[in-house]
């Protein structure tokens, strides 16, 4: 691994996080989110208007030359933070991070010029919960027309272009599908902050941008900068758990004292907080690794995904159990959290399967 | 002969002229369980004259074998989970002759649903820190204040209160009992919805509900001994029944694992295993505790059992989640609902996952449990309390 | 499973147990105990003598028939809650319980008399760790004599009889070996109250008191009941372990307050009780499944040794940490308890492989 | 040229100096470090004359380096750790300038060796509680009392001692705090045995210990003051250097996993995984603490890493005994000895396993560092004292 990698917040990461957690503060409140969960509108659309216009996120992993802002990983990860600290209904980690990175990695560069402009959002079309390790569920190609239904793809309902693995009698391929073509099924999720949805795209038009081994390395790529930065917004549902639970436990009363001064408490709290800073230091490894192209990148990605996923369920069933009661309502956002808590942990590979790729990366193996 | 044949023959003859003057295939149900609650049967432990013949509380199984066989209608107890468990024997406990003639019998019977409105938002665990107020008029307790987690309200034909009657006294003797007529135009039920969506739970307001003197149950300034009362009650409720091995969470989750095999892993069987063999103890448990109750050693350790089943339906419906993979990013349907009866195991995983969370927060908090047994099993020292000699209006708050 | 085991202690049981537990209170002071592990005498052989012959324990599992007490598994497993709660130095689970079982098991019960009346001491000669379901580590027969050494053997060490699992071309057999004629080295062992040694047999006299499957039977039988019944021992551990802690919390005063009414601490004390009931149940029901032989036995066994061995290693480790620096003593017996406790959770198979045993045995396959 | 190259330049030129004037092949050891010592070149963050130059203490790994490419010894730190790790620095705060020039030299050296004498039977995780008796007769404070976890206290020269100087005054205010000549005749040092069968520390039993004024470091009544200077310099030490991944326990656990493909198995695999990742973490965050530090963020977090070692360490080498089997139920030897120097992962599993449990103990138990993240990081409620502003002797004990 490289010791030389900088673990810290630099200015400029700081100052993006600002201006996106100020923009957050005013349009996305979770009053506002839960609203999604019957199926209402939470402005989600305009939100992301808002952060990949006016800031343009979107454009952050574009490289210039198209384009984009040609940031690194580690300013991704610091937005992935906030809009986790938020639990924000947008569709950054599914088109901004994961089918940019699937389209840089392709060498299809010059379709990210729409992608940038916040004009389009892409999904890569594969089940939220594949792991970047794992077989590559596609749909297949008979003759020429595309046959299957990608099934849980998170970011589809958002999407305007599909990047589609096809399995063909050559390889693999990746398609470039209009999302107004496929047939796109809502899914009632357990997470409704990231819905998922099935694709069915069978006789959709499509054409490939990749195919071979350039289309298994661009999806593989994309997966695993998926489970890398989401990692960062595992650790931004975990702080805001922490925060909101501190901040409640100061100021809430039981038996003539304060509740947070009762030590089970604060010895979980410290646990919780020991935890957190902890997934920090595992979150920024996988950005900075990332950012840097370190040859420790897969295992940085593996170790980040493994330990802040289960960082992030933790944290948020604390945060449910030390609110008592009121954390059990609806009224209370602390389900949000939960819930894309638990769904994160499932997506991009659970820990057991990062555990698993670990595993064989350095050299521990089952058997 | 020994006496508890004796008891059961007597019983036997007892439920057959039951059957006999009121024949189930032909009486209409409520006249039918009337007449039970008449003839002593409904609950044999109670009094002759409530509904009881003053027996062994075990010889009830006995006569509901008896009537069941014979299809009679039983009362639904699951419908009034709250009177029969909770409000009934502390009526009993506590009430006056004419407070329990009026209200055993429609409360057995089904007619009366009963409701507890206890919790406020200020005063969870910390019940004895409520802040609803009674304040007596010269003709009536004039109630005012919010209750919370407050299951049945909708329901609801009465709801067993405490209220704040003396804000001077320190906060523990303050209170009084009362039993409240939810049909009140000052009550207002809201429901409250919870994280699975549902809404298990109501908010009441009450404003300016007027409950009269003859509803009070216990003395004034009583409401905390009486509370007690009932929550004991809850207690012995949660600790529930035998069940089969895997039953339980723990069963839905093995149920899975055999029937899909596709999606076992090492390390999730690891955990399974862990699990399996941690709820299997868990049943052990539960059944030692109650051979111990039925030789007659009763023990505090009934809050142990909660806090072991809180924490095994949390960690596996957790697991069962990840087992699932895919599938575990589903819900079934987030539409809100007010359910009759909650089922922990039922429904798709995730909602077993999220109702789990309550586990360890309703009757009684797993903190609160802990506290329970450091304190009362191990004898360790009380926590360090501030509020106890203190009027309660110079708490903060 | 067996829905009418009782899982309480009969007056009798309670008898057993008050009559050991006050010769060990007289005889067994951890201040004598700890002499093992510098290499001294701490009266173990006096102890046992009296043990076995005075309270007849060494006569508890052997039937009537063959001079003994006829006991069940279930005054047996009292007896080893009491020998546990003191990490009492004898040889009464090798002996009384492994070692008679196999003999029973093997239809040798006309070999007992001499053990029954505690004047002869047996052991069966495989390693302590050995799992009933594993292979069983035998020593050969060239031609007719033995060759080889069964290594790690728990009462080899006290034993005057050693019983050898010897694999022949015609299946397993058992053999009986004077201890005399085996060359039997101590090793130091983690827990130098059940010392274990590396048992030569090699040219050792022997006779087969049982041949093929009878032999496979009577070992298998004899590991199952040192699984089952050992969850009583750590029982008597971590109940030890248990009431020493919150007794000195009780009086134990730091910041001006008694420790004991820290809620940290009362909370983990709160929670190792739960534990330990929990593990009275797990021991208590493998003791009765044992006595009435019930079908669930194995199920039983195996999950009382998964559930005790961990839980009495916790408790001990409990004990040390809330002790502070003086359970870190060589003067405060707690490490006896540790010791005891992590060799006990190796004995007789792991909990992971007493997991592994529980998934075949109620379904839930690995893979 | 910067600030810090012209700095490096310069301390390069003072070493050839040194180098020039004494050989390090020719001179005798000791006379070297002195040497070393009056050029300002042990501890260049100290004062002038005090073997320093009153540099950035960065600065040091850049003489060390030059000095250890030259062949010249250095002082062995290693068996001095308490005399540098926390009486010198105390002294350079607390000391007069008669006590820097006495004490910091021979210190330095490795001439004179320091112990500390502040835990007591009664005082552990209190140290205010502190029960060992200073009373002045007019000539000497006379000392009387036990101390306890004394590492080094048999080959040391000095011990830094806090002492109850006025039992009237509430426990934080009346401790003194004291250089202790070890050679003192009331000083006698038994070695404490630890479960590991080594003794590591001592017991310090002091019987009219004689200390003259001169050797008293700080006020009358500023013990405690001084104290926590002494231990915020232990807790910078803990914190630790930089070690590479599998560094530390995991790394032979792993190496024994990797050895020894016969000892797999999928339980202990799924277990060996989450403490690779936990481990690994760990030494990230540990990174992190570091790279804050050098950019001079400094924090709280070094107890959270304590924590975080303490629970590792003692979980992985539970797995290794485990993971050992047959092995795993052995020991290296049980010879009560004296190790000059400790090392966690070093002999056995059995060893590792028992010592391990030391580490969330000794400098200061996870249950205090819990405390004190809650409190000085969340800033959640102090724990309810009632010891404050009692006097000491009026304390129940």
């Amino acid at each position: 691994m490289s010791e030389d990698l900088n673990l810290l917040y630099t200015d400029v990461e700081e100052s993006v996080r600002d201006s996106v957690r100020s923009l957050l503060a005013k349009r996305c409140a979770p009053e506002k989110v839960v609203a999604l969960y019957d199926g209402g509108d939470a402005g989600q659309r305009e939100l992301w208007q808002a952060l990949a216009g006016e800031l343009g996120l979107a454009a952050l992993l574009v490289p210039e030359e198209h384009g984009g802002a040609g940031a690194s990983a580690r300013e991704a990860s610091v937005v992935l933070e906030e809009l986790g600290r938020f639990v924000a209904p947008v569709p950054f980690l599914t088109s901004a991070v994961v089918a940019t990175t699937a389209l840089v990695e392709a060498g299809a560069g010059n379709l990210l010029g729409p992608l940038a402009a916040g004009e389009q959002t892409a999904a890569l079309a594969v089940p939220l919960t594949t792991s970047p390790d794992g077989p590559i569920p596609a749909v297949t190609a008979d003759g020429g027309a595309l046959q299957g239904t990608a099934t849980s793809v998170a970011g589809a309902l958002e999407a305007d272009v599909l990047l589609v693995p096809v399995r063909t009698e050559g390889g693999l391929q990746l398609h470039r599908v209009p999302a107004e073509a496929a047939r796109i099924t809502p899914l009632t999720s357990l997470d409704m902050t990231r819905q998922i949805a099935d694709v069915d795209v069978t006789g959709a038009p499509a054409d490939a941008v990749a195919e071979g081994e350039a289309a298994e390395r661009a999806v593989r790529a994309a997966l695993e900068t998926g489970a890398a930065l989401m990692a960062s917004e595992q650790l931004g549902v975990a702080q805001w758990c922490l925060d909101t639970t501190v901040a409640y436990l100061k100021v809430r009363r039981q038996f003539g004292r304060i509740v947070g001064g009762f030590q089970a408490l604060k010895h979980r709290l410290a646990d919780l907080y020991v935890m957190v800073e902890s997934a920090r230091a595992a979150a920024r490894y996988a950005a900075a690794a990332l950012a840097a192209d370190d040859p420790d990148r897969p295992v940085a990605a593996s170790l980040a995904q493994a330990y802040c996923a289960d960082a992030a369920v933790l944290a948020a069933e604390e945060c449910i159990q030390l609110h008592g009661g009121i954390g059990m309502t609806w009224e209370h956002p602390a389900h949000l959290y939960l819930k894309r808590a638990k769904a994160d942990q499932l997506a991009f590979g659970t820990p057991g399967a990062h555990h698993a790729r670990l595993a064989d990366l350095v050299d521990l193996p089952a058997a | 002969m020994t006496g508890t044949e004796e008891m059961i023959k007597d019983l036997t003859r007892r439920v057959e002229k039951l059957l006999a003057e009121y024949d189930p295939a032909r009486t209409d149900r409520l006249e039918f369980l009337r007449a039970r609650f008449d003839a002593g049967l409904a609950w044999v432990h109670f009094p002759e004259g409530l509904g009881g013949l003053g027996l062994p509380r075990e010889l009830q199984a006995h006569v509901d074998r008896l009537l069941a066989k014979a299809g009679a209608p039983d009362n639904d107890p699951r419908r009034n989970g709250i009177g029969l468990g909770m409000a009934a024997p502390t009526i009993l406990a506590y009430g006056t002759e004419e407070q329990k003639k009026r209200f055993l019998r429609p409360l057995w019977t089904g007619e009366e649903i009963w409701c507890q409105l206890f919790s406020e938002p200020g005063a969870g665990s910390d019940l004895a820190a409520l802040a609803t107020r009674a304040e007596w008029d010269g003709e009536y307790w004039v109630v005012n204040g919010q209750k919370v987690w407050t299951s049945g309200a909708h329901k609801a034909h009465w709801g067993i209160l405490v209220a704040r009657t003396d804000p001077e006294a320190p906060k523990h003797r303050g209170m009084t009992y009362f039993l409240c007529d939810m049909r009140d135009p000052g009550v207002e039920v809201r429901p409250l919805r919870q994280i699975t969506g549902e809404a298990e739970f109501n908010e009441v307001f009450l404003t300016d509900v007027r409950i009269p003197d003859e509803h009070r149950l216990g003395e004034r300034g009583q409401g905390w001994q009486v509370a007690t009362a009932t929550l004991m009650n809850e207690r012995v409720a949660i600790g529930g029944g035998d069940i089969p091995r895997e039953g339980g969470m723990i069963g839905v989750v093995a149920d899975t694992w055999r029937r899909r095999p596709e999606l076992r892993r090492p390390d999730l069987h690891a955990r399974l295993m862990r699990l399996w063999v941690e709820a299997e103890v868990a049943r052990l448990t539960g059944k030692r505790l109650r051979q111990k109750l039925a030789a007659g050693q009763p023990g505090p350790e009934g809050s142990a059992s909660k806090l072991t089943f809180a924490r095994l339906s949390q960690q596996l419906s957790g697991l069962e989640i990840e087992l699932l993979g895919e599938e575990g990013l589903r819900y079934g349907d987030w539409t809100m609902k007010r359910p009759d009866i909650v089922v922990f195991t039922g429904k798709d995983a995730g909602y077993r996952y999220l109702r789990a969370k309550g586990n360890s927060i309703e009757g009684g908090t797993s903190e609160i449990l802990r506290n329970i047994v450091a304190e009362r099993v191990l004898g360790l020292p009380p926590e360090p309390r501030v509020d106890k000699n203190v009027p309660w209006k110079d708490l903060p708050r």
